[in-house]
This record gives structure tokens, C-alpha cells and sequence, in this order.
């Protein structure tokens, strides 16, 4: 088990309060890591923290063995860490093919940007048929899919993907998560932050619940998907379903984290 | 009214407007990509046609062909002023940015008159006064020539937007400020390169400023609200309607100059924009920006 | 304790609002009795804060129609809704971060005429209803401090004391609980239900079901911007459907 | 501070400014006394506005010009004798400043931020041209005289000075007044939040000109007071940019939204503009002047009351046990500006 | 003229140039010279623009100021004191010239006060200067508005008040025989308070005569273009054109008359052509051949102390003698004026000087004029014409130094 990402013991927040506490997260080099939880839990925090544009302030985050936590967005995504962000980001009054090009904006070379847009484009047709089109002329779907072209440019060796499927239809959604799967089965290292817990967990190889800026449970994929505990963690009902949660098998022989008691009810 | 002075008035607006254009998109350009107020806008564009006059005064360089020197140097002193004064501003950065822009005209003005002096000065080339006639217009070179430049630069500062990888980049840090800070670009840097753009642009308004115009370091004020009142009829962060805003409300004044009176014509750029605040805030020409 | 024999309060039928070719809220229909307090939820993207938005006219319908009280809301002005009495909070808690609590909350307090205009607002009654607003709220210790300085759940507790300060007849709550203390969430509920039964309607949109189960009287859910199940809370904990709904397809 | 203190405070200062023009006799002491508190009401009056609404106008002078004329004219008009009897109009100066103040101030203020900025600059603009355009009323470009008073050159401040002082007092009573009244708490809602103030009902349109009106009244008296101790008026000082600017600075200065910090701010920066420009080069002068306003903004970016505010916050403790009682935050959605900005100016 | 003054360089220039301008400077006065060191010194306050709406014609002033006290010096003084020159900065605001000279009068206890150069700032300065019983002798502030206020001791140093300048124009054009007589005239003026009032009055005396106007209009000072205008007095086609101008919109006008190739037969500036090199740069030496405008002064007038003056002036500052601004004449002759009223007063009272400057009749680089109860003189300005490359005085005939040009020659003829 090759770790590319260590989050050890990461306390992160905004003012006064921290969204992430003590979070300790490892994410295996060519898997789909894919976290879940309740909303406030510092799912998106957990990216912020790892693409720079915010600092931790306790703890440490390594990648490939080299310590992150204290670098730039622009440094960070040098590294080989590159970020579809949650909302829609694309430049919507620039072409399609311009917004593909300047996710290799740090590349020097032109010719390598001309290689990988070549590249992109095969794996990604949309932005060939519609290279000329403005970004904001797409539908939802697409421009998601011009996002994940975008952070394709730069070959990332990590890619962290912000709740995709908000916003979008069912349809579309089904295509985005089409896409990640693809992009899994290309051997890509992924972490994946989902709302939607089934579509995220069925294609992950490893499933992560987060609650309150830790984590909760840790499985594969699968295995978390089958957990009923954390139907009860995501409905914020685990206090009151505790009883029927006590009669369910335990989470079957991976590394759970158990978090403090929360007292909630 | 007489016909042909109201199409020489019309011609002339036109000419001059591109002129106008050529200052006022530097302050469009400057508030798109940093949310900065430049009031100082227009002392950069009394020190360019100080950089101009000096080089032409002393060396006998023409105004046109000494942009290849005030504007590149025009362009590192607005990417330095950028950096020292601009770039830290983060709290309620559009009005704090006034005050200092503010500062900075006024070092500038102290600068040129210590410099300079103080009296009028004009750049006054050999062809200044040379004309000639279509249709019974007489056009002036000058006035052409700056129309020109104008639309030149213009030209290629679309180009520089379009084409270019760094184009791309301001346009994107204009567009989306953290979504471009998330594939690398280095928004401080991008800011600090559109004000040292708009810093040159003033310096090339400032050459035709200085051949049409006499003037001295104070000449800023007289500059500025017109501006101002420009970039705001032209939708405040859109270049290209602070440049066809300026065609427009120049030739507006001049029309006005010649049928009623030049007094009349001084409040022109007023009851435009009056008329904009009340029918429709987010200016004339320019798309609703979030600001208003 | 259901109320259903109170008249409806609130009732939309058969909005929809798109964006961008995206139904966000989609044929939308559901009714919400007078003092009664009614939880909204569904999963994320499944349109509850635009209905919110909706209601208090931040946005408007494309089709349907939002009534309160029996009359059409449908195209006014967020600050006359307002006026009618539908007052809302917002899911990142927006308040006026310069000023002390005791004065966030004194800000909706309507004041008549010139003199009331400028009279010390710490005046007349107002301070006092403010301070007990606070106590009710167990927030009189903060009273005096910039609201910026406090955490997140006192903000929202702030907040909904703004909005109760001018005896709103619905409050719109936007997941009051989410991120916020339990110690705070423990006021909040004790709150809502003193308000309620003082005769005041709510309805919460929240994903801490613990918190919707507590409270509300009924229960509708949203996905996909269309209502899929309604009923009392402990029947729509158990409905796979819903279930279902909130883990993904 | 506590209240006591804060009361001692004000009545020192009220008391030293009465007493002031007894102890310094020496009229060009006196000039510059009545230049400072000239600035002491433009700083307050302009507070009410740009501090409490957060509407930042650079437009004032117009205001304090519009006063000028207004007093030249109306003295004219009535034959009104020099001494002190033109004082007993200044009410009136007051008045007419707000009523021309209405429309204008409806216009400028549907827009907001940047935009509104600008808008002011052209309001400026716009009255110092009516003052220029309008010859048969204003004099146009030759100006207008007052009549002269009959004052020996030694007394001949004094009057003004301490008419000077009464409107300046009216203005910091009237910004304290506005602070802590209903209106005052609806233009600090505005300037937190101004969509959040109207959503729960608070008129925001009439706040804000309510405030730009009465903004412009105080400087217009302020203006007719400066302008007949001048005995002359014409276009350019009547309507001078730089007794904007200066006005927002030096309230920017001692801190916006206080009621202390425009005060303060004017004391120490009025004087010390006058100085400068007396002792130093003209050049270097515009060079330093424009040195120490960076300096200013990049080291006291809140002002000199709000940043002491914050030291006096930061001894004491108490703050951030607030902060530590419940560390939750909502996912994701503050942002560090906005935390920035909730931690803004006060007093 | 691009130098930029400070007081500290005064001193400096003046160690330098003071050898040199001994030998002058005994020519001119003679003797007188002993025991000035052992009196103290007289003080003179101005304050001046250095920056602003004014500060074009500030450095003129100051310069000609400071050279007038260092002249005065070189020979002795007056009435055996040394001059010191006191220059505050007003950064042509109103409440800075106040505070300014309420400075000089109370604190600084000056002895004398000269005037600031724009009658904007007179206005209030002159005010002050009363309050203290302070002569105020000024150099070119000659609006009505000026002498209406009921002072007595506000004197303009020129020959005649400002807002007559222009009439000298009218006096030569009909003066003309009466085959050569322009039938019509245009008229365009800025909206100054100084300029204004003169055009009125040539205007008045031209329609008087029966020379028709076919184009008036005033116009604001700050306009992005004064094409508009000019071009509507080319399309008048007027033969004499007058204009109410400072040198900037002088040299517009006049740039595009070029343009649309409109020759008047005779064209009259307030003020412009006056302005030497400037006037020259501007317009082009080509262009200036036959442009007339009102003179106070010249470098080339053979009044008192001209020619010292100039030479001294050139030596001191730089450039030559074309190229100096009316402006340092104006301002010399306030030196003059004040030197002679003290001297014969014998005091350095300021109400002494104050009576003498009613009574006598003064000598001054500008000519010789004595000032009415108002403090406006009674000498006449003379009308001068750009002829063979300089500025030369055509009007009256008595003082006439070439032949007029009329018609005025086309423009870049010569």
C-alpha cells in the first residue's frame, strides 16, 4: 500500500472555528479515494487544504513523502496536483478550446501544450466538436466534462474532484461519474468528494465517511456502501438509530476510526 | 446651422474620441482585473506626455516614434507602483484603492513639477498644424494619426487578450479570480502586468495629450473626472465600452459645441451621465457588472 | 401534537423555477399549516434552498404559485414579503458583522416617524425586548460583542433573533443546525418550540434529521426540486424512498 | 474606554477648543485653527455618510462650495450688512445645501461602491461648472465677494472661529445623534449588509439619503462659514478636490464609522497640511503629502481609533474564549475576506 | 525656464551671480552703498504657487521677485537696509494664501507684502494686507473685482488695469484709413474673470465704430478641445478675429486656423503671443508673423532699468531674452514700484509708503504710470505684433518700434 497523499493530524479552518480536527487521512497512489459525510463535515475542506488555498494549522500534509502544507496553490499544483473545483469554474466567456489550454498554463513549452490538448481532446471529443464554442454557451454536463479536460492538461498525478455531480441531472450526472470510472480504470489517482454517497462509493476503491472534520469510517468502496451505519451518519440520525445500527454486523475488518462520542441528541 | 461645421465637429468628436479611448481604457482595464479605482490614471498620462515632450524637446525625437521608449518605461513604473502600493490593498479594496491611486497622482505631480517645472508646455512637432481636405473637412494629421494610434493599440491589446497564453490569463483572473489561482496562474503577477499595460496605454494617450493640449503637472485634474465619467458610461470594467463610450460621448460634446454652445457642450458628459444613473446604472454600453 | 385542523398558512402549487436548462425546482407543490413547524429536506441539489429563495422572493417562479395567507406572493420584492411577515434566514448566517448582538438585533425594529427615526434607538422598551429576545436565545453574555468576533452557531442564533424581533408570522429557517454546536442546537430547538407555541410558523430546511425528528410536526421531502414523500417524522425516516433518495441512485 | 471617561474626553476637548482662541491670540495661529476645524466638521459631516453607510463620497466640497455660494448670493439678495448678523443665515445655508442635496444624492446613491465613487467626483465636477456656467447668478469665473466686516486684523478670526466651532459641534452632535438612533443602527446595517438590511425591512433608499442629505447640509455651513471669512468666492475654491480627498482622509485617518476618529484625524492632519505647504517646496509638499497618505493606508488601514480599539480588545481575554466556545463552523462557505471584513472598522 | 525654485538655491545663485552684478548694479543707482550691512535687513512675504491651477506663472514670478531683491541689494538696499525675500507655497488654494499671509503679517512680522500672481487670489489676499494696513502692490491682478472693493492700498503694477488691455487693439485697427477698415469681427472668449471683461469692451468699441460681429461666444477654460469653437470662427469668416486666451487655447485656435487655412486680416490675443519661446514652440516660428497682443512689457522696451533687468534676468535664470514671460516683468516692476515708494516715504511705514504710492508717479521696466484712489494705473499699454521673428511694438505710433503688419501675413509664410 503506496500512500501518494498523507493528511496526518490536520487541524484547518476559517477564523475563529477549525473544520478539520486531527484529521488523519492517507489516499493510495492509482485508487479512487472517495469521501462521504454530512454536510459540515470538512469535506471540501479536505481539498482546500491538500490544493493550498487553505493552510493548515496543526498537522501535516506530505505528498509523495514531501511535506505541502505550507506551499502555494500555484506550487501545489507544480507538484502534480491539480483541482476540479466544486462550483462552476470555467472562464465562461472564453472559448472552450482557450479554457483547455490554460489548464496547461504552467506548461513552458508550446509544443507540449499543443501534445497534450491533442491528447485531451481524444479523451475528451466534446472539447474538439466544440473547441470554438464559449464555456457558457454549454449545459451543466459539459462544462463539467471541459473541467475535467481542463485538469487533464496537466497529466495530474493527483486529481481531486469536488462534489461533481451538484447541479447537474441525473443523466448527466450518470456521464460524469461514466467519465471518473474511466478515468480510475486508466490507473489515475483520485480523490473524490461526493454528496451524492452511491454514485461516489459505487466507483471507489476506497470509501471514506467523514464527520465533523474526522474520519469516521474507512473501507473499500463496497464495503462502506453496505454499511447502514452510515446512512444513519449521513441523515445526521446515528444518535437515534444507534439501537438498530447495534444489531447490524460491524464494519467488516477494516481500519474504522471511531470519533469521539458526539452527544448529539 | 451651418452643414459643414457640423460634420467638421462630428469628424473631429470621432478623431478625438479615439483618443479619449485610448486614455480611458487603461482605467477600464486597471478596474477589471484589480477592482482598482486608478484616479491616478490621468497623471500617468500627464507624465507620459512629459516623457514625450523632454525626449522631443531635447532629443528631437518625435512623439510617436519615442512611445517605443515612454511606453515600455511607462509600463515598468505602473508594474512597479502596482507592487509597492497596490497589491497589499485587500479590505474594501475599491475605495481604498482611491486613496491611494490618489497618493500616487500626487507624488507623480510633484515628481513632474520638480523635475519639469511648472510651466505650460506643449509638444509642438513640425506637422502639428498640417491638414487637409475631404469633402470640404479639413482633417488634421495629428488628430488622425492619434485616431490611429488609438485604434492600434487598441487592436492590439484585443489581440494581446485573445491570442496570447498571458492574454488568456487576465481575462481568466478577470472572470475568476480563485478558479485561475487553481490552474496556476499567478493572479498578483497578472495584476501587476494589466497595470503596467494600462500605465503604458497612458503613456501613449499621454503623447497625443501632450501634442493636442498644453500643459503642466496639474493638468491631471482637468483629466480625470472626464475619464471617470467615460469608464462609467462605458460599464466601468469593460475596455471595449470604455472605448466606444468615449467615441460617442466626445463626439456628443463636440456636436453639441458647434449647434448650441461650447458652454452647453461642457455638460454633456454630465447629462450622459445622468441620464445613465437614472434609466440604467450599469451604464451605457457595458454588460451588468456585479459591482453595480 | 399535529395541527392539521390549523388553515394553511402557506401553500405552493406547482412551482418551478430552472436555471439554465437545469430544473432546480420542479412542479412543486406542498401546503404548511399555521403554527405549525415544518421540515423541508432532501438531499443536496434537490432544490430546498430554492424554494427558500422562492418564498422570499430572492428569486421568481417561472410557473406555480406561492400563496401566504391566501394571497399571492408571486413577483414581490423580497423586503415586501417581508413586510407581510415571512421572514427567513440564510444558510451562511448573514448578519451585520460590525455590530454587537444586542444591536443586530435591534436593527429590523420598526420605528415610526421622525421622532422614531431619531430617537436613541437604546430607547424605550427596545432594549429591553431585545435583551430578553437574547435571553430566551441563552445569548445575553454576548450582547455587547461585535457579532464578526462570534462563533458560527451564536451567529445563527443572531440571526434568527433578528428575524423574530419584528414578530414574523412564518420564519424560513436554512439548516439552522448545520455546523453549529449541540449545546447551541439545544437552544435553537427549545426556542423554536416556545416560538411556536407563542403562534409562529416555521419551516426548516436542514439535513441533521436528529434535529428535523425533534421539532417538526410534518415533514416534507424534496428531490430533484419535486416533493417525493410528505408525512409525520417518524413515518419519512423509515420510508426507503427516502432513504434512497438521500444516499443517491 | 468607559462612558465617564469617554464624556471627560469630549468636554476636554470642547472646553480647550472654547478657551483656544483666548490663549492663542496670534491670528495666524487663529487662521489655521479655524483651517482645522473647518476640516474637524467636513471629516464628521462626511462620516455620516462614507462611515456609518460605508458609501464613500469624494464629492463634499461640491456641497461646501454649493454652501459658499449660497451664502454670497443669499447675503446679496437681502443686503444682508456685514459683522455678525450674516451668521443668523447660516441655518438656512444649512437647509437650502440639504434641499439641492435631494435629488442629487437620489441620483448618485442608485449606485453603489466604485461606481458611487466616481458619481461623486462628477458631482463635484458638475457643481463647480454650474458655478462657472451660471455667470448671471454665481459671477462665473470672477467669483463673488461678501461684504466686509469691520473687524481690526487681531479679532478679526475670532468670530469666525468660534462660528466655525458651534457648526462643528452641531455636526458631531448631529453625527451622534444619527449614531445612536434608528436611523444610525439602519446605516450601519447597510454597511455590513446592505441587501440583508433590506430584506428585513429596513428603508434602506430613504437611510441613505436621509444620511447623504444631512451630510451635505453640515458642509454646506461649513463651506458659506469658510468662504465669507475669505470674503471672496469663486469656482475653484469653492469646489476644490483636494478639501474632499482631505476630508476623507483624514477621516479614514482616525478611523471611519467612529465618532472620535474623524475628529482626531482632522486635528492632527489639517494642521500639519497647512504647515507643510507653508515651510516646504511646493513639489517636495505634493510629494510628502502624497507619501504620508500611503503611509497612512498601509499602516493604519482601520485608522488610528479602531486599530487603538483593537489593542485595548486584544488585552483582554474574554474575545477569544467567545471564540473557543463552540469552534463549529459551517463547511466551506466563510471565506478568509469575509472574516477580514467582519473584522472591521468600529469604535 | 524650467527650473524649479527653492529657497535654499536662492542663496546659492546669488553668491555666484553678486560678483558679477556689483559693477551693474552701481551703473544703475550709484553710491548709496555704505553702512547696508549694519541695518536690519527689510523683509517681503509673497506667497506663490508653486503648485496647482496657478503655478504656471509662479515660477516667472519668483524669479523676478528674487532677482529684483538681489538687484536691489547689490546697490545698497533701500534706504541702507538689505531686501530679504520670504516666498511661502499656496498650491494655489484659498485657505493656504490666507493662513499665508496672516503668517507673514503676524507671526513672521514681515515689513512688506507683494502680491500673489492670479486676482483669484488677490481678492482675499489683498483683504488680509488691509486688515494690517499693509501696502499690497500686485503684479497682475487687474479684475475689476479687484479695485471694486473699496481697499486703499491695492495697487496694480502695470500701466494701465488689466481689463483695459485690449482697447489699445481697437485703437490701432481704426486707426487704419477707412478703405483698409475690417468690416466684420469674431469674438471668442474664455471664460475668465479677467480676460472676459476685456474683449467686452473692444467689442464694444468696435461695434460702436461700425464693424459688424458676425461670431461671439465664451467658452468654459477647461474643454477636452477648442476646436469646435475655433472652427466656428473659421466659418464666420470674419476678418478680425479676437480672442480671449491664455497660451493654451491660443495656441489651439491658432493651430486650427492653420488647419482650416483661415486668414484674418488682423488677429488680437489677450494673451499668448506675449508668452515669448512658449508662444513660438507652440504655434511654430513660421506661424507668428503678424499675431498681436496687448504688452506690459517687453524684453526689448528701452524703459528704466530694462535692460538690466533682462541681462540680469538671462544671466541668472537661463535662455534668453525672447523668451521671457511678461510675467517677470509685471512682477519686476512691483519691486520697483514698492523701492521707490519707500525711498521717498523715508520710512518703513506702511502707511507712509501707502500715501506715497497715491502721490507719485513711478518708473518701471513697464514705463512710467502713477495709480488713481483706486490703486488702478493711468499709463497705457501698448499693442505688440509678432514682425521679422520677434515681438515688436506697432501701437502706439510714439513708442512704435517697426511698421505693422496688415493684412496679417498668411499663415507659414514667414
Amino acid at each position: 500500500m503506496t500512500a501518494i497523499l498523507e493528511i496526518d493530524n490536520a487541524f484547518a479552518g476559517y477564523g475563529g472555528g477549525n473544520i478539520l480536527r486531527g484529521l488523519t487521512l492517507n489516499v493510495e497512489a492509482g485508487k479512487l479515494t472517495c469521501l462521504v459525510g454530512p454536510n459540515g463535515a470538512g469535506k471540501s475542506t479536505v481539498l482546500k487544504v491538500v490544493s493550498g488555498l487553505l493552510h493548515p494549522r496543526k498537522g501535516e500534509v506530505r505528498f509523495q513523502g514531501q511535506s505541502i502544507g505550507k506551499m502555494s496553490p500555484r506550487a501545489i499544483l507544480m507538484q502534480g496536483i491539480v483541482q476540479v473545483p466544486q462550483d462552476r469554474s470555467l472562464f465562461s466567456t472564453m472559448t472552450v478550446r482557450e479554457n483547455v489550454l490554460l489548464g496547461g498554463f504552467t506548461l513552458s513549452h508550446h509544443a507540449e501544450k499543443e501534445q497534450r490538448l491533442e491528447e485531451v481532446m481524444t479523451r475528451f471529443p466534446i472539447v474538439r466538436e466544440r473547441a470554438k464554442d464559449t464555456a457558457g454557451s454549454l449545459s451543466g454536463g459539459q462544462q463539467k466534462l471541459v473541467e475535467f479536460a481542463r485538469a487533464m492538461m496537466l497529466d495530474p498525478k493527483l486529481l481531486l474532484v469536488d462534489e461533481p455531480s451538484m447541479g447537474l441531472e441525473p443523466r448527466v450526472r450518470r456521464l460524469v461519474f461514466d467519465t471518473l470510472q474511466e478515468l480510475r480504470a486508466e490507473g489515475r489517482t483520485i480523490l473524490l468528494v461526493e454528496q451524492n454517497a452511491r454514485s461516489g462509493l459505487e466507483i471507489a476503491d476506497v470509501g471514506v465517511v467523514l464527520e465533523r472534520g474526522q474520519v469516521r469510517l474507512k473501507g473499500s468502496g463496497a464495503d462502506i456502501l453496505a454499511d447502514p451505519s452510515v446512512g444513519a451518519i449521513y441523515m445526521g440520525t446515528s444518535g437515534r438509530l444507534k439501537t438498530r445500527v447495534q444489531d447490524a454486523p460491524a464494519p467488516t475488518g477494516n481500519d474504522v476510526i471511531e470519533s469521539a462520542p458526539d452527544g448529539a441528541s | 446651422m451651418n452643414g459643414g461645421l457640423l460634420l467638421g465637429a462630428s469628424v473631429l468628436g470621432l478623431l478625438l474620441g479615439g483618443i479619449y479611448g485610448l486614455m480611458a481604457s487603461g482605467l477600464a482595464l486597471t478596474f477589471g482585473v484589480m477592482r482598482v479605482i486608478n484616479v491616478g490614471h490621468s497623471a500617468l498620462v500627464i507624465a507620459g506626455a512629459y516623457m514625450s515632450y523632454e525626449l522631443f524637446a531635447h532629443l528631437h525625437i518625435d512623439p510617436f516614434v519615442s512611445l517605443v521608449i515612454t511606453m515600455p518605461v511607462m509600463f515598468l513604473i505602473g508594474m512597479g507602483l502596482e507592487m509597492a502600493f497596490l497589491q497589499h490593498l485587500r479590505e474594501d479594496r475599491e475605495q481604498f484603492s482611491v486613496l491611494v491611486t490618489w497618493a500616487i497622482a500626487l507624488g507623480v505631480e510633484g515628481v513632474l513639477g520638480y523635475f519639469c517645472g511648472t510651466d505650460l508646455v506643449q509638444i509642438s512637432t513640425n506637422y502639428a498644424n498640417s491638414s487637409f481636405s475631404i469633402g470640404g473637412v479639413q482633417i488634421v494629421y495629428i488628430y488622425l494619426y492619434g485616431f490611429l494610434l488609438g485604434a492600434l493599440l487598441m487592436g492590439l491589446l484585443a489581440l494581446l487578450l485573445r491570442r496570447t497564453t498571458f492574454g488568456w490569463s487576465l481575462r481568466a483572473t478577470v472572470l475568476n479570480r480563485q478558479a485561475a489561482q487553481l490552474i496556476g496562474i499567478d493572479v498578483a503577477k497578472v495584476s501587476a502586468i494589466a497595470f503596467g499595460i494600462a500605465a503604458a496605454m497612458a503613456a501613449a494617450g499621454g503623447a497625443l495629450y501632450g501634442m493636442l493640449n498644453t500643459f503642466n503637472p496639474g493638468s491631471w485634474y482637468d483629466l480625470i473626472g472626464d475619464l471617470l465619467i467615460i469608464i462609467v458610461l462605458g460599464g466601468f470594467s469593460s475596455v471595449r465600452g470604455a472605448f466606444i463610450a468615449s467615441l460617442v460621448v466626445i463626439m456628443f460634446q463636440e456636436i453639441l459645441s458647434v449647434i448650441i454652445s461650447p458652454t452647453w457642450a461642457d455638460w454633456s458628459f454630465f447629462m450622459l451621465l445622468a441620464i445613465v444613473l437614472i434609466v440604467r446604472p450599469s451604464g451605457f454600453f457595458g454588460v451588468k457588472t456585479r459591482e453595480a | 401534537m399535529m395541527m392539521s385542523v390549523n388553515p394553511m398558512l402557506l401553500e405552493l402549487d406547482g412551482v418551478s423555477k430552472h436555471y439554465g436548462g437545469v430544473a432546480a425546482v420542479d412542479l412543486c407543490s406542498f401546503s404548511v399549516a399555521e403554527r405549525s413547524i415544518t421540515g423541508l429536506i432532501g438531499p443536496n441539489g434537490s432544490g430546498k434552498t430554492t424554494v427558500f429563495n422562492l418564498i422570499s422572493g430572492f428569486s421568481k417562479p417561472d410557473a406555480g404559485q406561492i400563496r401566504f395567507d391566501g394571497k399571492v406572493l408571486n413577483g414581490m420584492a423580497p423586503g415586501s414579503i417581508y413586510r407581510k411577515g415571512v421572514s427567513r434566514t440564510f444558510q451562511m448566517a448573514r448578519i451585520f458583522p460590525r455590530l454587537t448582538a444586542l444591536e443586530n438585533l435591534m436593527v429590523p425594529v420598526r420605528r415610526k416617524g421622525l421622532q422614531g427615526l431619531i430617537w436613541g434607538y437604546k430607547g424605550v422598551g427596545e432594549v429591553e425586548a431585545a435583551r430578553e429576545m437574547l435571553h430566551k436565545l441563552s445569548a445575553s453574555h454576548v450582547a455587547d460583542e461585535l457579532v464578526g468576533r462570534l462563533s458560527y452557531g451564536q451567529r445563527r442564533l443572531v440571526e434568527l433573533g433578528t428575524l423574530m424581533m419584528s414578530h414574523p408570522r412564518m420564519v424560513l429557517l436554512d439548516e439552522p443546525a448545520a455546523g453549529v454546536h449541540h449545546s447551541v442546537l439545544e437552544t435553537l430547538s427549545r426556542y423554536i418550540l416556545d416560538a411556536q407555541g407563542d403562534g409562529v410558523t416555521f419551516v426548516i430546511v436542514e439535513h441533521n434529521l436528529n434535529f428535523v425528528m425533534d421539532i417538526c410536526h410534518h415533514v416534507v421531502v424534496l428531490d430533484r426540486g419535486r416533493t417525493i414523500a410528505e408525512g409525520a417524522p417518524d413515518d419519512i425516516v423509515d420510508d426507503q424512498v427516502v432513504v434512497d433518495a438521500y444516499l443517491g441512485d | 474606554m468607559t462612558r465617564r471617561l469617554r464624556i471627560a474626553g469630549w468636554l476636554l476637548v470642547l472646553v480647550a477648543s472654547l478657551l483656544f482662541p483666548l490663549v492663542f491670540t496670534n491670528p495666524a495661529t487663529l487662521s489655521i485653527a479655524l483651517v482645522t476645524l473647518m476640516y474637524v466638521g467636513l471629516a464628521s459631516s462626511w462620516n455620516i455618510l462614507g462611515g456609518f453607510a460605508g458609501y464613500i463620497s469624494l464629492g463634499i466640497s461640491a456641497f461646501f462650495g454649493f454652501g459658499g455660494y449660497a451664502f454670497a448670493i443669499t447675503l446679496h439678495a437681502f443686503n444682508v450688512q456685514a459683522g455678525y448678523t450674516p451668521f443668523a443665515w447660516l441655518p438656512l445655508i444649512g437647509v437650502l445645501t440639504a434641499v439641492v442635496a435631494i435629488p442629487l444624492g437620489w441620483a448618485a446613491l442608485r449606485t453603489r461602491q466604485a461606481v458611487f465613487v466616481t458619481v461623486t467626483i462628477a458631482l463635484m465636477l458638475v457643481i463647480q461648472l454650474s458655478a462657472e456656467n451660471l455667470v448671471s447668478i454665481t459671477g462665473g469665473a470672477t467669483g463673488y465677494g461678501f461684504p466686509i466686516p469691520n473687524w481690526s486684523a487681531a479679532f478679526y478670526y475670532k468670530p469666525f472661529y468660534y462660528a466655525m466651532l458651534t457648526v462643528v459641534v452641531v455636526s458631531i452632535a448631529v453625527a451622534y445623534v444619527v449614531r445612536r438612533s434608528g436611523l444610525g443602527l439602519g446605516l450601519l446595517a447597510i454597511r455590513d449588509d446592505e441587501d440583508k438590511a433590506e430584506a428585513i425591512g429596513v428603508p434602506t433608499k430613504s437611510y441613505k439619503l436621509a444620511a447623504f442629505v444631512i451630510s451635505a447640509g453640515l458642509a454646506g455651513m461649513i463651506g458659506a462659514i469658510f468662504a465669507y471669512s475669505v470674503l471672496y468666492i469663486y469656482p475653484q475654491n469653492a469646489v476644490d478636490p483636494l478639501i474632499s480627498m482631505g476630508a476623507a482622509l483624514m477621516a479614514f485617518l482616525g478611523g471611519a464609522g467612529t465618532l472620535a476618529g474623524p475628529v482626531l484625524g482632522a486635528l492632527i492632519l489639517a494642521p500639519a497640511q497647512t504647515e507643510l505647504s507653508y515651510y516646504v517646496n511646493g513639489q517636495l509638499y505634493l510629494i510628502l503629502y502624497g507619501a504620508l497618505f500611503l503611509a497612512i493606508v498601509r499602516l493604519l488601514p482601520r485608522g488610528i481609533i479602531p486599530s487603538i480599539g483593537d489593542q485595548l480588545r486584544s488585552r483582554s481575554s474574554r474575545h477569544v474564549d467567545l471564540l473557543e466556545h463552540d469552534g463549529h463552523h459551517v463547511e466551506g462557505r466563510v471565506d478568509a475576506d469575509d472574516v477580514k471584513v467582519m473584522e472591521g472598522v468600529r469604535e | 525656464m524650467k527650473q524649479t525654485f527653492c529657497i535654499g538655491r536662492t542663496g546659492a545663485a546669488a553668491l555666484v551671480i553678486s560678483a558679477l552684478m556689483v559693477g551693474l548694479s552701481l551703473s544703475v543707482v550709484g553710491g548709496g552703498a555704505s553702512g547696508a550691512a549694519s541695518k536690519s535687513p527689510i523683509t517681503i512675504g509673497v506667497s506663490i504657487s508653486e503648485t496647482g491651477d496657478f503655478s504656471p506663472d509662479g515660477a516667472a514670478d519668483m524669479n523676478a521677485y528674487s532677482l529684483w531683491a538681489q538687484l536691489v541689494n547689490d546697490s545698497g538696499g533701500i534706504l541702507g537696509h538689505k531686501v530679504q525675500m520670504k516666498f511661502v507655497n499656496d498650491a494655489s488654494s484659498t485657505s493656504q494664501v490666507v493662513t499665508n499671509y496672516t503668517t507673514l503679517l503676524s507671526k513672521d512680522h514681515v515689513n512688506f507684502v507683494f502680491g500673489p500672481f492670479s486676482s483669484l487670489l488677490t481678492i482675499p489676499a489683498s483683504e488680509i494686507a488691509a486688515r494690517y494696513g499693509y501696502a499690497f502692490v500686485e503684479p497682475s491682478g487687474g479684475s475689476q473685482a479687484v479695485f471694486n472693493r473699496g481697499l486703499k492700498n491695492v495697487f496694480e503694477a502695470e500701466p494701465q488695469a488689466g481689463y483695459q488691455d485690449m482697447l489699445s487693439f481697437g485703437d490701432w485697427v481704426l486707426g487704419l484709413p477707412k478703405s483698409e477698415r475690417p468690416k466684420t469681427a469674431a469674438y471668442a472668449t474664455e471664460d475668465d474673470p479677467f480676460i472676459g471683461p476685456e474683449v467686452a469692451a473692444l467689442q464694444a468699441k468696435f461695434e460702436a465704430a461700425g464693424i459688424k460681429t458676425v461670431y461671439n461666444k465664451t467658452y468654459p477654460i477647461e474643454l477636452p478641445s477648442y476646436a469646435p469653437i475655433a472652427l466656428g470662427v473659421a466659418q464666420s469668416k470674419a476678418q478680425v478675429v479676437v480672442l480671449g486666451t491664455n497660451l493654451p487655447d491660443a495656441t489651439a485656435f491658432t493651430q486650427t486656423f492653420i488647419q482650416q487655412k483661415y486668414n484674418p486680416l488682423a488677429i488680437d490675443y489677450a494673451s499668448g503671443p506675449d508668452q515669448g519661446t512658449p508662444w513660438v514652440k507652440a504655434v511654430g516660428a513660421k506661424n507668428v508673423a503678424g499675431t498681436t497682443v496687448p504688452l506690459g512689457w517687453l524684453p526689448t522696451l528701452s524703459t528704466y532699468q530694462n535692460k538690466a533687468f533682462v541681462a540680469a534676468y538671462v544671466k541668472k535664470y537661463g535662455g534668453n531674452a525672447a523668451a521671457m514671460s511678461t510675467d517677470a516683468g509685471e512682477a519686476y516692476s512691483v519691486g520697483q514700484v514698492m523701492a521707490q515708494a519707500i525711498t521717498a516715504a523715508g520710512s518703513l511705514s506702511n502707511t507712509k509708503v501707502i500715501a506715497e504710492l497715491h502721490k507719485l508717479t513711478f518708473k518701471t521696466v513697464q514705463g512710467s504710470f502713477a495709480f488713481n484712489k483706486q490703486g488702478i494705473p493711468n499709463g497705457h499699454v501698448v499693442l505688440g505684433q509678432w514682425v521679422n521673428g520677434s515681438l515688436q511694438i506697432i501701437y502706439p505710433p510714439a513708442v512704435a518700434t517697426v511698421k505693422a503688419l496688415f493684412p496679417k501675413p498668411a499663415w507659414g509664410t514667414k
